[in-house]
Parts: structure tokens; C-alpha cells; sequence
């Protein structure tokens, strides 16, 4: 594919002897929403962690706009365009909801240590262009009541959403969702689909890890499965739902004949 | 035997179980089924004693346990296997067995823990072949025996297990829910919390299924796998069986 | 006397020195395994056993004293986890430091008005401080035999404690998968407590068995803890050979260093070394690697 | 916005005139000298706090980098290098105004470093110092960073009293004053007493103003983060070791400049700058002040030093910070001056302006 964001090549990664991912390829396009399903302990997160740096992959390659990031550090490969977010929220407990979003920011301003120390004019209307685009996404997620509240006080779902537009704050070409709607009730989930939907349309990529089928059924355009480590299927959702590999993975040998049959 | 009424848990802000209610009667083997972060090791995690539950109780024997310790709860009979099967890594597998049968070490109960442990070794063959092995360097299927067999040192009235067939090979698995309804039809009361539905409904009496932290259906075995709800949970609204 | 007896004293006093960092070293290790705590007052568990026995052997024969003095700061150091770490467990490190730090400082500051700030010391335990053993052509107090053989004593029953107990199986298991341990009805909080009064009476021994032959200040704990945290690290805390081993070395290559350099930078060495390993291989020197992947699950 | 930020600043400053006022009407004057030393020392509590409280690191060493602040710029004032007064170096050194000769209190000629070179040459030292401790060290974690700081701290303490540069147990004196311009000198001396309290207090609020202004832009927003969660931190791209690492180094400046000042308002430094116990005294500070307070830190490290340097303590001094530091740690782990937030200030003076 030509517009290929992200392509997963023959990527292993193992704990002592477990192995968490095996020889796993595949590929993002530009502008899709991508899930990953299995069933607990498949790799998914693993996967996830080798995309974003946090983990370094045994073997293999993550190439993403056609450049090698494999080895990279986190860091550096958010600045590259790949945001986060993580299947227990992480958000900054004691800073508010503005602060939050505002550190999103970071990647894509320079005052350094000693601007901060002289309080430096420019700095001034960095700062001023940090705190309204901060502002601005906190509209957009209709948070921007709860800007000042501490992150530590808003509710489960609140606190996703927040890290959602913080993640989103970076400015990413690709958004890693682990687990978005886990906790989540039937509105939150449903709100969370239309948000993601909405994320894709302003260009933003989406690959999203998650065990709600009708969510990941309704809104991704592709779909992995991955079963202990390795990939079992990959293709548009409809045909998941059908592969008879998948259906024994989640409902045991029986149904997987039956739906042959 | 055990009745847990309105439960509510969860960690920090997240609120995992919504006033779940179920209950296991002597003799019988129930299943609970979800998909996952539907709060079922959540659920395991209080009755255990390892997690404080926010309102609710749980009644094992009559008795209230919900703010009993996890060694307390041990002792009245309730063994809970972990999810991801938690064996002493460093220790031998016999090591491991015989901390099994910790809260009732005593000199007199000397004989009785030795017959429990020749009861285990005869349930696993594979464990008395490696007993002076670390146990960390067990592959998983053999952790797992290892974990329940742990579970079992502690001569206990109702067996709870958590996900026995995660990461195991599919073969073992089939073994591991074999070693199962041997225990069940020995007489042991057990509650048996799975992903892999087809396999805990096939050796289960009846069965819950959960969802975001409720109880949404409730039944026999058969009713259970026979439910089209049970497989839209595990695969999504548009899921229709092609037979249909 | 000749440069090769002279080397062999130099091997003999290091070897003597080392055993006793070995000792602080598994008081350090005990805990940490226990715990996830580094505990900063363990080098004021060692003067507080020395400095019991000093006044308690102006009353009783010297092995009760000892023996008394032991249990007292067992005793003590169940105590100190009763009433600080028990109730901050689920505390950050940053908080947990400083709170041993703390704790530490008021065990010396309590020292200092209890024993003044004389220098004390148990007698020798056989013979006086001018006999002598001559092996080799070294000529050595009797002492450090002493020491020496303590160390191994308390190494060969703290293996076998550990490895054939049933409260030593359930503390490692606790150190293991402290979940686990709860599941199996092993009471994890005693466990902590059992394991600082451990920690603490080893201290009080190896404090005991030093202290004829450096004798015992109250501000002589944090010098002392450096060097058996040192021992600690090097031996992978939680290996006992190894940190027996970690400590000899360490002895050694500090008699080697007194011999060459001013005896102030003396504990300079240890510090350094420390700091190398922290820096180049801070899962120690001896860490077997399959038991190292063990413990990271 | 600025105007809430220095509201605080400006409080401080008039405190530290009100102070100075009342002390020299009630005739009280020799407060001071303690008050100004307090202010040394409250310097390093402010690094510190900016390293523990923001980058979240704790440093059990620096009391060694205080003690390097000091003992550079006390060998580099006093050594007598007239002997070498010939050599080519020496003379470029004298061309460039750095060497100067005076006579010490016994009247004989000392050719060494004028103040402020020292004083610079005490910067520099320090920064590449804290960077070759820190490049290894900020990678630890825990008890590891904690027992490395500690290390370093007794390694310093050791070299500073294994040392004959360094005058050994007995430390440095004679030490010339520090004329800082203006007129102006750091010196000890009663006829310069209200002079120095104000030099000292300027210094200090200088510092709290750059650490508030740091604590305020993008970098303290990511220390923060960091502080609060670390791999999230990362994953908005924020390189978590360069900014800890470059805190480490700021705190060791700050730390090396009270060293220095004291130095020269002393005329001396001894051994017992560099100990154990002063570096976990500063960390009690810090902890008492809130860990994340810069206010709350600063106040404290003036006033508990000024307690313990007036003797309230007396032989209790240690044991008093020991048990203030245990206490807080069970039962206030957030400090005792908790203030509110900034964020709850900033909504009660928006809703007001809105009224």
C-alpha cells in the first residue's frame, strides 16, 4: 500500500520464555481505524508498548512513515507523531485537567530550562498559544467546565476523555487507544465510538486495542487478532466475525464447526 | 455456601463490580463467564480477601467474610487459584505445594498434609516427576497444575479458579478442565471463572454470565451455551451464526 | 616481618573485615527481599547489639550478654516495624528513605545520651588483645577467627533456615508473590515484622563479635552501612554465597588500599566501589541470570 | 497573571525589611547574623526542592555540593601562590585581573584569586561536577539514586578532610571578603552585618524567582509530569533523563552558591559543612516545607536553621530533625505548609475578576 503510516515487520518480543508477540506483520494505512482484538495474555498491549518505544522488540522492525523506529526511545517517538493513551488511565493525578492537556503540548514547543528561568518575552506567547489550543481541545471534548478541577477528582470517564485530548495535544499522525472503553458504561462507549470516528475524520490515524466487539465491530475498518503472541486473522470486520479461527479462540471448537458447517 | 449479595468494588476511581449478586450452593460447580474487564477477577480478588469491597457482603458458610483477610478466608475453607497462576517462582514445586498446606500446618496434622500431598502428586503425575524443579521454570501448563494443586493442599470446601486456561496450550487445557470435573465429582464445590465459555459451561452445573460488572443472565449450563446472547457478548451485535 | 607474611596479613584482616560487611550485607537483603525496602538504620542495629552487650557484661557472663543483647535488638527491630514501616507500606520510596534515614539519626542521637560519646568494647572473646595466632607468618587476634566463624555460622543456618523451615519457605514466598503467599494463608504483615527481627539480631551479632576488635562509638553505624549496602548490591541482594563472597572482596580490597593509601580515603573505597557498580551493574556482580528473570515476574 | 506570581515575592520582601527594621530599633542586631546564615543555607533547600518536590529525585549529597561551593572558593581565595609568582601561567592569570595580592590578618602578602573568579570558577566546578555525578546517577532508581547522592556526599566529606589543601579537620579560614560591586561586600564583620542580611536575602529571592518562573514554564509542567507519572510523561514526549539531569545540576549551582556566599560572610569553612547529617537535614527541610512548596521549603529552611544555628535545640539539634522528619513522613507526607494549590488560587481570582 502506498500510503502506508505504520508497518509491523516481523516483530518477536518474549519474557523469560513466554512469548508475548511472535513474528507479527502488519500494517496501518493512512487514515483508517485499525483494532486489535484477542483474548487476554494475546500480546496485544506488548504490541502496543514495542509501537510506542516502551518496550525495545527481540526481533524485527516498526517502520513508521517509511522510516525505522525501532529502538527509539518513547520520547522521541511521540515527537515523531505517535501518541498514546493507556488501558489504566495515566493521567497527571495533582495538576488539573488544563495542566494535562497543556504537557500534551510539549513536543511541539522549545522554551527550554533557561527561557523558563528568565521568564523570557517570547516564552510569554508560547505560553499563551500552549494554554488556548489546550483550551480549544477541552472545548472540543466538551471538558472545558472541568478545565481547573484536579485530575485526581473527575470521574473514570472523565479521566479517559482527558487523556484522550492530551494525547491528541501532541498532535499525532497516529493514535495508539489501549482499551479506551474498559470501565466504560453503554453511553460513555457509545460517546467514545463517535468520538474516535470523529478523531479519524480530522486525519487523525486510530489503532485501538479492544475487548468490546460491538465497539470495535461498528467503528474499525480493519481488524488483527492476535492469539498468544501470533497474528490469527487479519482483515474488514465483517470477515473476522465469520473466520472460523477466531470463533474457536472465543467460543470453543464446537461453535467454530458449526459456523463451518 | 457462598452468597455474595449487592457487591461493589473497584480500584481508585474505577468502579469494577455494580452490585453483583450470585451465589454457589455445596456440591456444585459453577461457572462465570464474560469477556474481559467485565470485573470477574475483580469479583474473585474480594471474595479471596485480597481486595476491600465498598459495600456488599459475602457470605461463605452464613458467615460474613467481606472484611475478613485473605489468610483468615483461606483458613475457613476457600481457596482461590490467581489468575496468571502466581507461583512461588524460586521455590520448588514442592516447596510450593507444601506452603500450600500453610494454614493448617501443625504437628498432628503431619500425616494428613503428606496424604494431600500423595493426593496432588496422583492428580499430576507431572508434578511429583519434577517436585525438586524451581517452579518458574515450569512451562505454563504445568504452572497451572501446580496452582491448583496449591489450591488443593489447603483441603478446601469450595475451589475457586481464575482463568485456568490463560496461556496455556490448547492441549493441556483440556486436560487441566479433566483434572476439573474429577474434583467436581469427587464432591468439591468449585467456582470457575473462564474466557474459554464452551469449556467451563461443558464442566459446569450451571453458570452466570457477567458484563460490565453485572450479572446480566443466569442459568443452567445448557441454557447458557445455547443463548444467543452469551455469543453476542463474545463477539460482537452482528455475530449471527450462519446456520441461523 | 617478610613482604609475603605481610600480604597474608593483609588477606587475613581483609578476610575478617569482609565477613563482618557480609553480615550487614544480609541484614540489608533480608529486609530489601521482604520488603522492597532499603533499610538506612541497619548500621545502627549493629551498635545498639554492641553497645547492649558492653553494659550488659558488667553484670552478666559474656555470652548471656551477648545473647541477651541479640534478642533485645531483635526485639528492637520488630519494634521499629511495628510502629513506622507497617503503617506506611503502601508509601512511595522517596517517603520510605527518608523515613529509615529518620529513623537511623534518632537510634545514634539516642545512642549518644544513653552511651555518651566514649569509645567502648566487648572484651576479646578468648584471650586478650595482645594474643596472637601466627598462621603463615601473619601474626592475627584470635578474634578474627572468631568473626570469621560466626559469619559462617550464621550463613550456614540462615541457608538452611531459609531452605527447610516452614517459616522460612513462607518468607520467601512472601518475598516471591506476596498475593500468592496471603492465598496460601501465610500472614505477609508478620512475615515483614519476622523479617526485620532477623534483620536486626544479625546486625546485633556481627556488632558483637567486631566490636573487641574496632571497638564501638555511636556514630560508627553509617560508615558500617555503607559498606554492607555496598556488599548487598555486589552480591545481587538476595544471594547469601554471594554477598559472602561480595564481602570478602570488598575486604580485601580494602586492606590492599590502607596499605597503600592515607586511612582516611579508606572508606572512600568501599564508596567507589559502590558507585561503579551502581553505575556499570547494579543487579550485582555474581546475579545468576535465569533467577534474575525469575524475580522480574 | 505575573502580578499573582510575584504578590508572594514582593510579601517576602517587605517581611525581610519589617524584619530588619524591628531587629535594629528593638536592638536586637545580632539576629541577623544567624538570619543571613539561614539564608545561605536556604539556598540549597530551594535547588533541592525544585529537584525533589518537581523532578521527584531525592539527593542525600548536597551538603557535598554546598561544601564545594564553599571550600573551592575558600582554597582559590587563600592559596598563597607567590612563590610561583613567575610563571607564565600565574602572569597571563594576573594580566587578565584574575590573581590579586593582599595581605591577610597577620599582614603577610598572599597572591591569589580575586573573589569573583573564584566565584565563577565555584559555578563551573559545581555544574560539571553535578553533570559527571548525575549522568550515571539520575538513571537509578529509588534507593539506588538515594544511596549513590549519599555516597557521593561521603566521598566529598572524606576527601575534604583527608586533604591538606583543604586544611583537614580543621577546615579554612581566613577567608577575604567578597566585594560583589556596587560597593557592596559579603563579610562577616558586625559593621557590614545589615548590609549582608540584605545582600543574602536578595540573593536568595533572586533564586526563588528563577525557580518560580521554571516551576511555571513548559520545563516545570513536564517535571511535574514526570514526577507524577513517569512513563506517561514519556509517551507526550518529554525526555524524563535530560530534565532530571539538568535539575540535578541546577539544585548543585544553587547549592554551590550558598556554599560560596557562606564561605566568604564566615571567613571560613570546616568539615562539618560536608556531613552526612547536613545533606539529610536539607532533604527534612524540604520535606517539612511540602516537598513540591517552594515557599513552604524556603521559609522553613530560613526558620529551622535559624533555630538550630541560634542552639534552641542543643544537644538535641540532630535528633530534633530527625523525629520533625519521621513525623511529617507518617502523617503529613505533604508538609506542614500546605498551601492551596496555585490552580485553586487562579480560579478564585478569575471569578472574582468576572463579578
Amino acid at each position: 500500500m502506498n500510503n502506508c503510516l505504520l508497518d509491523i515487520r516481523d516483530v518477536s518480543r518474549s519474557f523469560g520464555g513466554v512469548h508475548a508477540v511472535r513474528a507479527v506483520y502488519s500494517s496501518v494505512t493512512e487514515g483508517m481505524i485499525k483494532a486489535v482484538i484477542g483474548p487476554n495474555g494475546a500480546g496485544k498491549t506488548t504490541l502496543f508498548n514495542l509501537i510506542a518505544g516502551t518496550l525495545a522488540p527481540h526481533s524485527g522492525q516498526v517502520h513508521f512513515r517509511g522510516r525505522p523506529i525501532t529502538g527509539c526511545k518513547s520520547h522521541t517517538i511521540a515527537g515523531l507523531g505517535i501518541a498514546r493513551t493507556f488501558q489504566t488511565t495515566k493521567l497527571f493525578g495533582h495538576m488539573t485537567v488544563l495542566e494535562n492537556v497543556m504537557v500534551g503540548r510539549h513536543p511541539r514547543t522549545r522554551a527550554g530550562f533557561l527561557a523558563g528561568m528568565l521568564n523570557l518575552p517570547w516564552t510569554w506567547r508560547e505560553e499563551r498559544e500552549i494554554r488556548s489550543r489546550a483550551m480549544a481541545l477541552l472545548e472540543e471534548f466538551d471538558l472545558a467546565v472541568i478545565a481547573e478541577e484536579r485530575a485526581c477528582n473527575l470521574s473514570f470517564g472523565q479521566q479517559r476523555m482527558v487523556e484522550f485530548a492530551r494525547a491528541l495535544a501532541t498532535e499525532p499522525a497516529l493514535l495508539l487507544l489501549d482499551e479506551p472503553a474498559a470501565g466504560l458504561n453503554i453511553y460513555e462507549t457509545k460517546a467514545l465510538s463517535e468520538r474516535i470516528l470523529k478523531i479519524r475524520d480530522r486525519g487523525v490515524t486510530c489503532l485501538v486495542v479492544e475487548h468490546d466487539m460491538s465497539l470495535v465491530m461498528n467503528i474499525s475498518d480493519e481488524v488483527l487478532v492476535l492469539d498468544q503472541g501470533q497474528k490469527i486473522a487479519e482483515g474488514p470486520p465483517r470477515a473476522i466475525q465469520r473466520n472460523p479461527d477466531v470463533i474457536r479462540i472465543y467460543l470453543g471448537e464446537d461453535h467454530a464447526a458449526n459456523s463451518e458447517s | 455456601m457462598l452468597r455474595i449479595l449487592n457487591l461493589e468494588a473497584g480500584y481508585g476511581a474505577l468502579r469494577v463490580l455494580k452490585g453483583l449478586s450470585l451465589h454457589v450452593s455445596e456440591g456444585e460447580a459453577v461457572a462465570l463467564i464474560g469477556a474481559n474487564g467485565a470485573g470477574k477477577t475483580t469479583l474473585l480478588k474480594t471474595v479471596a480477601g485480597i481486595l476491600r469491597p465498598r459495600c456488599g457482603t459475602i457470605l461463605l458458610d452464613k458467615q460474613p467474610i467481606q472484611i475478613k483477610p485473605a489468610e483468615r478466608i483461606v483458613r475457613m475453607g476457600c481457596a482461590l487459584v490467581p489468575e496468571g497462576r502466581h507461583v512461588f517462582s524460586t521455590l520448588t514445586v514442592r516447596e510450593n505445594l507444601i506452603l500450600g498446606a500453610y494454614s493448617r500446618w501443625s504437628r498432628k496434622n503431619r500425616k494428613d498434609i503428606d496424604e494431600v500431598l500423595e493426593e496432588v502428586y496422583s492428580l499430576f503425575g507431572i508434578l511429583r516427576e519434577r517436585h525438586a524443579q524451581l517452579a518458574g521454570t515450569l512451562s505454563g501448563g504445568q504452572q497451572q497444575m501446580l496452582a491448583i494443586g496449591r489450591a488443593l493442599m489447603s483441603r478446601p470446601r469450595l475451589l475457586i479458579m481464575d482463568e485456568p486456561s490463560l496461556g496455556v496450550a490448547p492441549l493441556v487445557v483440556k486436560d487441566i478442565f479433566n483434572t476439573i470435573s474429577i474434583l467436581k465429582n469427587k464432591g468439591l464445590t468449585i467456582l470457575l471463572v473462564e474466557q474459554n465459555a464452551r469449556a467451563a459451561l461443558a464442566v459446569a452445573d450451571r453458570g452466570y454470565v457477567i458484563e460490565t460488572g453485572q450479572i446480566v443472565l443466569e442459568g443452567t449450563s445448557r441454557e447458557l451455551a445455547d443463548n444467543p446472547e452469551v455469543q453476542r457478548a463474545y463477539l460482537g451485535k452482528e455475530y449471527q451464526r450462519i446456520d441461523e | 616481618m617478610d613482604q609475603s607474611s605481610q600480604i597474608v596479613q593483609y588477606i587475613l584482616s581483609g578476610l575478617s573485615n569482609g565477613a563482618i560487611y557480609a553480615l550487614i550485607g544480609f541484614g540489608f537483603a533480608i529486609i530489601y527481599n521482604a520488603t522492597g525496602i532499603i533499610n538506612f538504620a541497619q548500621g545502627e542495629f549493629l551498635i545498639v547489639g554492641a553497645m547492649t552487650a558492653v553494659s550488659l557484661a558488667r553484670v552478666v557472663p559474656l555470652p548471656v550478654a551477648i545473647a541477651l543483647a541479640v534478642l533485645i535488638t531483635a526485639l528492637l527491630g520488630g519494634l521499629v516495624e511495628l510502629i513506622f514501616i507497617r503503617r506506611v507500606r503502601e508509601a512511595s520510596v522517596l517517603r520510605l528513605i527518608v523515613i529509615t534515614i529518620g529513623i537511623s539519626i534518632v537510634m545514634r542521637e539516642a545512642m549518644l545520651h544513653i552511651w555518651d560519646e566514649k569509645v567502648r568494647a566487648l572484651p576479646f572473646f578468648t584471650g586478650t588483645d595482645v594474643s596472637t595466632i601466627s598462621i603463615l607468618g601473619a601474626h592475627i587476634s584470635p578474634q578474627a577467627l572468631w568473626v570469621l566463624g560466626v559469619c559462617a555460622v550464621i550463613v550456614t543456618g540462615l541457608t538452611l533456615f531459609y531452605r527447610y523451615t516452614l517459616m522460612g519457605r513462607a518468607m520467601r514466598a512472601c518475598a516471591d508473590d506476596r498475593m500468592a503467599a496471603r492465598l496460601c494463608g501465610i500472614n505477609a504483615r508478620w512475615m515483614v515484622t519476622l523479617s526485620f527481627m532477623l534483620s536486626a539480631g544479625i546486625g546485633a551479632m556481627a556488632g558483637c563479635v567486631i566490636s573487641p576488635l574496632t571497638q564501638t562509638q555511636y556514630d560508627m553505624g553509617a560508615p558500617l552501612a555503607i559498606k554492607g549496602f555496598t556488599v548487598a548490591i555486589l552480591g545481587g541482594l538476595g544471594n547469601s554465597f554471594a554477598a559472602v563472597a561480595a564481602g570478602l572482596l570488598l575486604g580485601l580490597l580494602e586492606a590492599f588500599t590502607v596499605s597503600q593509601f592515607a586511612s582516611a580515603y579508606k572508606e572512600a573505597v568501599s564508596i567507589v566501589v559502590l558507585l561503579l557498580i551502581l553505575v556499570f551493574r547494579p543487579s550485582g556482580l555474581f546475579t545468576r541470570s535465569d533467577i534474575g528473570n525469575l524475580r522480574a515476574h | 497573571m505575573p502580578l499573582r506570581r510575584y504578590a508572594p515575592v514582593m510579601c517576602a520582601a517587605a517581611m525581610v525589611v519589617l524584619i530588619q527594621v524591628a531587629l535594629s530599633t528593638t536592638g536586637n542586631p545580632y539576629y541577623m547574623t544567624q538570619i543571613t546564615m539561614s539564608a545561605f543555607y536556604a539556598m540549597v533547600v530551594v535547588g533541592l526542592c525544585l529537584l525533589m518536590g518537581y523532578a521527584g529525585q531525592a539527593s542525600l549529597g548536597h551538603a557535598g555540593f554546598f561544601a564545594i561551593g564553599g571550600y573551592v572558593s575558600a582554597v582559590l581565595c587563600t592559596v598563597n601562590l607567590l612563590p610561583y609568582r613567575d610563571a607564565a601561567v600565574l602572569s597571563a592569570l594576573r594580566s587578565l585581573g584574575l590573581l590579586h595580592i593582599w595581605k591577610d590578618i597577620y599582614g603577610a602578602e598572599i597572591l591569589s584569586f580575586v573573589p569573583w573568579a573564584a566565584f565563577v570558577a565555584v559555578l563551573i566546578l559545581a555544574a560539571v561536577i553535578a553533570l559527571l555525578i548525575g549522568l550515571p546517577v539520575i538513571r537509578l532508581k529509588g534507593h539506588y539514586m538515594a544511596m549513590a547522592t549519599l555516597g557521593f556526599g561521603l566521598i566529598v566529606y572524606r576527601i575534604v578532610i583527608g586533604t591538606p589543601l583543604f586544611g583537614q579537620a580543621d577546615g579554612i579560614s581566613n577567608v577575604p571578603p567578597f566585594p560583589v560591586g556596587f560597593g557592596l561586600q559579603i563579610n562577616g564583620r558586625a559593621a557590614f552585618r545589615v548590609e549582608n542580611y540584605y545582600i543574602a536575602w536578595a540573593v536568595l529571592l533572586g533564586m526563588m524567582v528563577l525557580s518560580i518562573h521554571l516551576v511555571h514554564s513548559r520545563i516545570g509542567r513536564a517535571l511535574r509530569s514526570i514526577h507524577e507519572n513517569e512513563e506517561a510523561a514519556h509517551s507526550l514526549g518529554i525526555d524524563t533523563y535530560r530534565y532530571k539531569l539538568a535539575t540535578f545540576v541546577l539544585s548543585a549551582v544553587f547549592a554551590a552558591i550558598g556554599g560560596a556566599m557562606m564561605t566568604h560572610y564566615n571567613g571560613s569553612i570546616g568539615p562539618s559543612e560536608a556531613t552526612v547529617m547536613k545533606s539529610v537535614r536539607y532533604v527534612v527541610i524540604v520535606a517539612v516545607g511540602g516537598m513540591a512548596n517552594l515557599w513552604g521549603a524556603m521559609l522553613m529552611g530560613v526558620v529551622l536553621n535559624f533555630l538550630s544555628l541560634r542552639g534552641v535545640f542543643g544537644t538535641f539539634d540532630d535528633a530534633v530533625f530527625a523525629i520533625i522528619l519521621i513525623v511529617i513522613m507518617l502523617y503529613a507526607p505533604d508538609g506542614l505548609l500546605r498551601m492551596p494549590p496555585i490552580h485553586k488560587w487562579k480560579t478564585l481570582l478569575t471569578r472574582r475578576s468576572r463579578e
